[in-house]
């Protein structure tokens, strides 16, 4: 009976080999289980992070694979609810045997699946969830994006930088925007800068008109909005349309091709702390938005490239390590350093296993982003 | 491990689903704000134990919490009767969601995270077993009670319950105690269970869910709550292979369901 | 706060509120009808919305999106009605109302999955200051809703219709035994509904410029609150509720903020309304 | 002995008066019939004495105990029983569940009464009390599935299950065939004495030459009472009422 099923299972793997791309050794592929929302109210940041993991992935197939073996993705649709996020991720680790999982969901869904992998053993890599709690005395979670109050702190030194002091902020009421607004107003007292208006709005809200009244009435020198693109969009053309002229500094919640296209002509001008930089000269970033331009048919936002960006550091570390064994790969994780991602120059991970990485401020002008400058000071971006 | 979580949140959606039916099922008070209740449950474990104190004693904190705004809830249920009674419970929900959210005990949008599990994960699993288990046996023996006949008799005609000696203001409540009571120790299991807790997480959206389960499964029974649970709490897991289509085909069915078979799966009652 | 302040935020109070009213006017002529909360209106509106924006970006012709966008819309409403509502009729309220959920969830993630699930930009109304502090958009959506609420007026009190409306709203059984065709009646009630909650859609996507899936989730609830303030099942009190708490939002938000939970704050005071004034805020029953 | 004593009993809808300072006494072990025209006010003084509404004014004792602001659930533990001119059967229960209820009344005044609620000595109970009514075939049957006829006896089960020292009877025969109502009437009329009843009647012809005594309401007001004969005869009744109802 043992003997029929090894004959069975030789034949069945020949016969799987030979389907895939010539050039692989006959080694099953690595699977890489993927989680992101799919539906539900953040299907679009699904969609775009999702689609930047296969570009990753395609990728990294084309040149071989991780450690000759093909790359294949598992994805799952935990619609941003931690619920799912669980058993999800228990499901990639124990019936798919995934090699490592890559977050690609909202805080929530990445601060409890982050747990389950970490006590599992099995890697995970958080795309741009801010949470820090996520990678937070977890050996085996890692994130690839910039921590909430780090990207904070990048606002208020670019108020700072703008010569500007009166700022007034808006702030998501989520865990996202509380982040950024703990880290700004921290920097923002270290550098001096007078915070003269401070209120939140619910996640969704479209109508800002009457609290940007009201801030008008105080006359900041700057504006400090957080949210998402589609928020983000009614408050800068809100703010316009009510006369504000003041810079508005939005932070990657913004960075999305879909936020000038829903802000038109109001989103001209308007600054934003991210770490996509368009402009950037190295060739993973632009090989990566001409791909991503290609297949999806718009410009490539932030998550798309921390997606793509989160599965590229994975199969480096795999292949720095030189085996999928989660330990060595963490320690050669660990030790990557100066590295160049489609996210920034990151300097390396801390223990935590957050980046230590570049920030950007992009612009808009004539309806795309553009660098306005970069960040690299590790003062202020050492979380 | 995976089946364990899996049918650990079934579990839980289990127990939800019967504390909810002895409120709609038996007593017949429709109401859209149970997820409240064990959101009242999970903040008060996840609360209490971040703080340190032991499981086991936060738990029933929240069961006595939850069953305490129950009360006050089955209060104004007598004010109140079908639709309007089902929007306020929905208001109620908000208004809990927005204590959450701007307490500043609760940790405000970042919710609660790092709540830590009382035992290891099999035996956890267990407990939660056992408590729907317990939890279904005392559903079966209220059902079968006087308790439950004066349940019954209000949710058929409350005007014939209280001509014929049943105190329907007092069985109210005790049905809303009785049933937020029991929603509060399942977000208490919960509270363990996931490890982390945001106001969002016990939205009007949840309350939608519980209901749809025991009005899918068949309402005023043991085995059409239990059931509706499995079916809507294991979709997302049973449909992943079609992920993209996951949602669209959870709205059908319950539409579906409720078109063509009203009365739930199991149900009889219509 | 200086008047002219306060006359800009009225004003985008107002057209905050025409759109209130526009979703919720429907959603109490239904509960009027047939007793039952029809969550699924707010998936007709996204409907309409995304109707509006099909034809505006395949044509370009601002009278074809209003058309498209609210045959759309209608159609959708009358065909729930027939298929879904119709044949619950006289069942306890639960079933319809869970079913009517499945269907705003369904319809919503339809439209993710037909049209993708990013935001959209619907630039039929370019934010133009017309007669400062108005703008386009804002002299757009209250003056269409002006229209069609006098247009609805006009068909409810001056046509049998509207009497045949009255009479179900008030007894079911007592119409039908005079012989009013029900079928008829709620379905032309759906027709309305539909059309002008396919309409508010559209002024919803212009007005701040994005339409989305999942765009009917905030009506979906806030429309209960205004149909609760108005009193259940009573339309022009909806109307008035609408309205009214546009203007309320708007004027209290700015000076106030988010410092207490909107929502909990809001949903509070339905819950006490519903408590001491189950009729609506509205001292007598201002019925059509 | 009085059983039930109403006094000055008033009661406004909006600004309507459905029932406008009624006196009314109701002796132990009379039948006493309720008659008048539609909107009379019968059925609110139904309401009333069971306690379903609360006046506005008035009292109303029952065997000399003020009862006026007592819950309805409290009365019906003292002994007032009513049934519904628009049947109320318990409708997914059975038959033999919907005459538990009030077989559960000791029980049910505990804090969480939970002993099954059909122990075989209950049951036995309340099968008697079907025999009695003839609805002993139909126990197991749910209520809904019933036609009128018997629902219209279920409530008389269901009341007489309270062990009733009143039975407020509101239209029982409303909507019966002629065999129907003069099976119920039967099973009224073999109650008689054993009980105090009250019965509200839309069929004069066939109810006040059953009673003992009758009361006419018009307008809220008591118009006339005596015997059956006397109110016949009354010019003020046959004005309001009698006259031409009796013809049609």
């Amino acid at each position: 009976m043992r003997k029929v099923l090894a004959l069975f299972t030789l034949v069945l793997a020949l016969a799987l080999g030979s389907l895939g791309t010539a050039g692989f050794s006959q080694m099953p592929p690595i699977k890489v289980g993927v989680l992101a929302p799919l539906s539900g109210f953040a299907a679009a940041d699904g969609k775009s992070v999702l689609t930047g993991i296969q570009i990753a992935a395609e990728e990294i197939n084309a040149k071989g694979g991780i450690l000759g073996r093909r790359v294949e993705l598992v994805t799952y649709d935990d619609q941003a609810d931690p619920k799912q996020a669980v058993s999800f991720t228990r499901r990639l680790i124990e019936l798919e045997r995934v090699a490592f999982i890559i977050g690609g969901s909202y805080s929530g869904a990445s601060l409890a699946a982050s747990p389950v992998a970490n006590e599992a053993g099995v890697l995970f890599m958080a795309a741009y969830a801010v949470h820090p709690d996520i990678t937070r005395a977890k050996p085996f979670a890692f994130r690839m994006g910039l921590l909430g109050p780090v990207q904070g702190r990048v606002g208020a030194q670019l108020v700072k930088d703008l010569k500007l002091k009166r700022v007034a902020i808006l702030t998501i009421q989520n865990d996202f925007g509380r982040a950024l607004e703990a880290g700004f107003r921290e920097h923002a007292k270290k550098v001096g800068l007078e915070v003269v208006f401070a209120e939140a709005y619910p996640p969704g809200n479209q109508n800002f008109t009457p609290l940007l009244t009201r801030l008008r009435g105080v006359a900041p020198d700057a504006i400090y909005a957080s949210g998402y693109y589609a928020e983000a969009a009614n408050l800068v053309r809100q703010a316009r349309a009510l006369g504000l002229r003041v810079p508005i500094i939005g932070q990657e919640g913004y960075d999305s091709p879909k936020f000038i296209e829903l802000a038109g002509p109001a989103a001209e001008g308007v600054l934003l702390t991210t770490t996509l930089d368009r402009d950037s000269r190295n060739p993973e970033v632009q090989g990566f938005l001409k791909k991503y331009r290609e297949r999806a048919g718009i410009p490539a936002d932030m998550v798309a490239a921390s997606g793509f960006s989160a599965l590229k550091v994975m199969a480096l570390s795999v292949e720095k390590a030189n085996r999928l064994d989660s330990e060595a790969v963490r320690w050669a994780l660990r030790s990557l350093t100066n590295l160049e991602s489609a996210v920034g120059h990151i300097y390396y991970f801390t223990e935590d296993g957050d980046p230590v990485k570049t920030a950007t401020v992009q612009v808009v002008r004539n309806g795309e982003f553009r660098r306005f400058r970069n960040y690299t000071d590790l003062s202020l971006l050492k979380p | 491990m995976y089946s364990i979580t899996v049918l650990s949140l079934l579990c839980i959606y289990a127990i939800v689903a019967i504390s909810l039916n002895l409120v709609t099922g038996l007593a017949g008070q429709v109401t859209l704000g149970h997820a409240a209740f064990f959101g009242i449950g999970a903040y008060a474990v996840g609360f209490l134990t971040t703080r340190g104190l032991p499981f086991f004693l936060a738990w029933p904190v929240g069961v006595f919490i939850a069953a305490g705004l129950g009360l006050l809830l089955g209060g104004i249920s007598l004010r109140l009767r079908e639709d309007f009674l089902a929007i306020a419970t929905i208001g109620f929900n908000f208004v809990v969601v927005a204590a959450f959210l701007y307490l500043p005990y609760f940790g405000g949008a970042y919710g609660i995270s790092g709540i830590p599990r009382p035992l290891g994960n099999t035996w956890f699993f267990l407990l939660i077993l056992v408590s729907t288990l317990a939890v279904m046996w005392l559903h079966e023996h209220v059902r079968r009670s006087d308790l439950g006949l004066a349940l019954m008799s209000l949710r058929e005609s409350e005007l014939a319950a209280e001509t014929l000696g049943v105190d329907v203001r007092r069985f109210k409540i005790t049905a809303f105690v009785l049933g937020t009571g029991i929603a509060g120790l399942a977000g208490g299991l919960y509270a363990g269970y996931i490890g982390v807790i945001r106001p969002e997480d016990f939205g009007f959206p949840l309350s939608v869910t519980f209901l749809a389960m025991v009005a899918v499964g068949g309402m005023g029974t043991l085995w059409g709550p239990v059931a509706g649970a499995f079916l809507l709490g294991g979709f997302a897991q049973a449909f992943a292979f079609v992920y993209n289509y996951q949602l669209v085909l959870y709205g059908l069915l319950l539409a579906l369901i409720m078109r063509y078979r009203p009365q739930g799966l199991l149900g009889r009652i219509l | 706060m200086d008047w002219s302040t306060l006359a800009a935020l009225t004003v985008d109070g107002l057209a905050v509120g025409s759109i209130y009213a526009l979703t919720a006017f429907g959603l109490t002529l239904v509960y009027g009808l047939l007793r039952v909360l029809h969550v699924a209106h707010a998936g007709v509106y996204a409907v309409g919305a995304y109707g509006g924006w099909l034809a505006y970006t395949l044509t370009g012709n601002l009278g074809g999106t209003i058309v498209v966008g609210t045959l759309l819309a209608v159609i959708v409403g009358v065909f729930l009605e027939w298929w879904f509502y119709r044949p619950l009729q006289g069942k306890p309220p639960l079933v319809p109302l869970i079913g009517s959920i499945g269907l705003f969830v369904a319809v919503g993630d339809l439209l993710r999955i037909l049209f993708g699930p990013y935001q959209q930009s619907f630039p039929v109304l370019p934010p133009r200051p017309i007669l400062s502090p108005l703008t386009l958009p804002q002299v757009a959506v209250v003056g269409s809703t002006v229209l069609l609420f006098l247009l609805v007026y006009v068909v409810t009190n001056r046509t049998a219709l509207g009497l045949s409306w009255k009479a179900i709203a008030q007894d079911l059984e007592m119409a039908a035994a005079v012989g009013i065709p029900l079928p008829r009646y709620t379905r032309m009630a759906f027709a309305l509904a539909s059309g002008l909650a396919g309409v508010a859609g559209i002024l919803v996507g212009a007005y701040y410029n994005q339409i989305y899936p999942s765009m009917g989730s905030v009506p979906a609830y806030k429309a209960l609150a205004v149909v609760v303030l108005g009193g259940l099942g009573n339309p022009w009190g909806t109307v008035v509720a609408g309205v009214l708490l546009g203007v309320i939002e708007s004027i209290a938000t700015a000076f106030l903020g988010n410092q207490f939970p909107p929502e909990g704050v809001a949903f509070l005071a339905m819950i006490l309304v519903l408590l001491f004034r189950p009729q609506g805020l509205l001292a007598s029953r201002i019925q059509g | 002995m009085t059983v039930l004593e109403v006094r000055n009993l008033s009661k406004r809808f909006g600004g309507v008066f459905a029932v406008t300072d009624v006196h009314l006494q109701v002796q132990e072990g009379e039948l006493l019939g309720l008659f008048g025209p539609n909107g009379a006010g019968k059925t609110t003084l139904f309401n009333l004495i069971s306690g379903t509404l609360k006046p506005d004014s008035g009292e109303i004792f029952f065997f000399g105990e003020k009862i006026t602001h007592l819950p309805p659930h409290v009365r019906a533990r003292k002994g007032i029983a009513r049934t519904f001119q628009i049947v109320q059967p318990f409708g997914e229960l059975t038959v033999l569940d919907n005459v538990l209820v009030p077989l559960a009344q000791q029980e049910l005044t505990r804090l969480l009464p939970l002993r099954p609620y059909d122990s075989l000595a209950r049951r036995k109970q309340a099968m008697e009390i079907l025999e009695l009514v003839g609805l002993a075939a139909w126990a197991h049957e749910r209520a809904r599935n019933l036609p009128l006829g018997l629902l219209k006896l279920l409530e008389v089960a269901r009341s007489l299950a309270l062990q009733p020292k009143l039975l407020l009877l509101d239209e029982p025969l409303a909507g019966l065939h002629l065999q129907e109502s003069e099976q119920l009437l039967d099973v009224l009329l073999s109650l008689r004495g054993q009980v105090t009843m009250v019965l509200v009647e839309h069929n004069v012809r066939m109810a006040l030459p059953v009673c003992d005594r009758a009361v006419v309401m018009d307008a809220g007001r008591v118009i006339a009472e005596g015997n059956p004969e006397q109110v016949r005869r009354d010019p003020q009744v046959i004005q309001a009422y009698l006259g031409e109802r009796e013809d049609a």
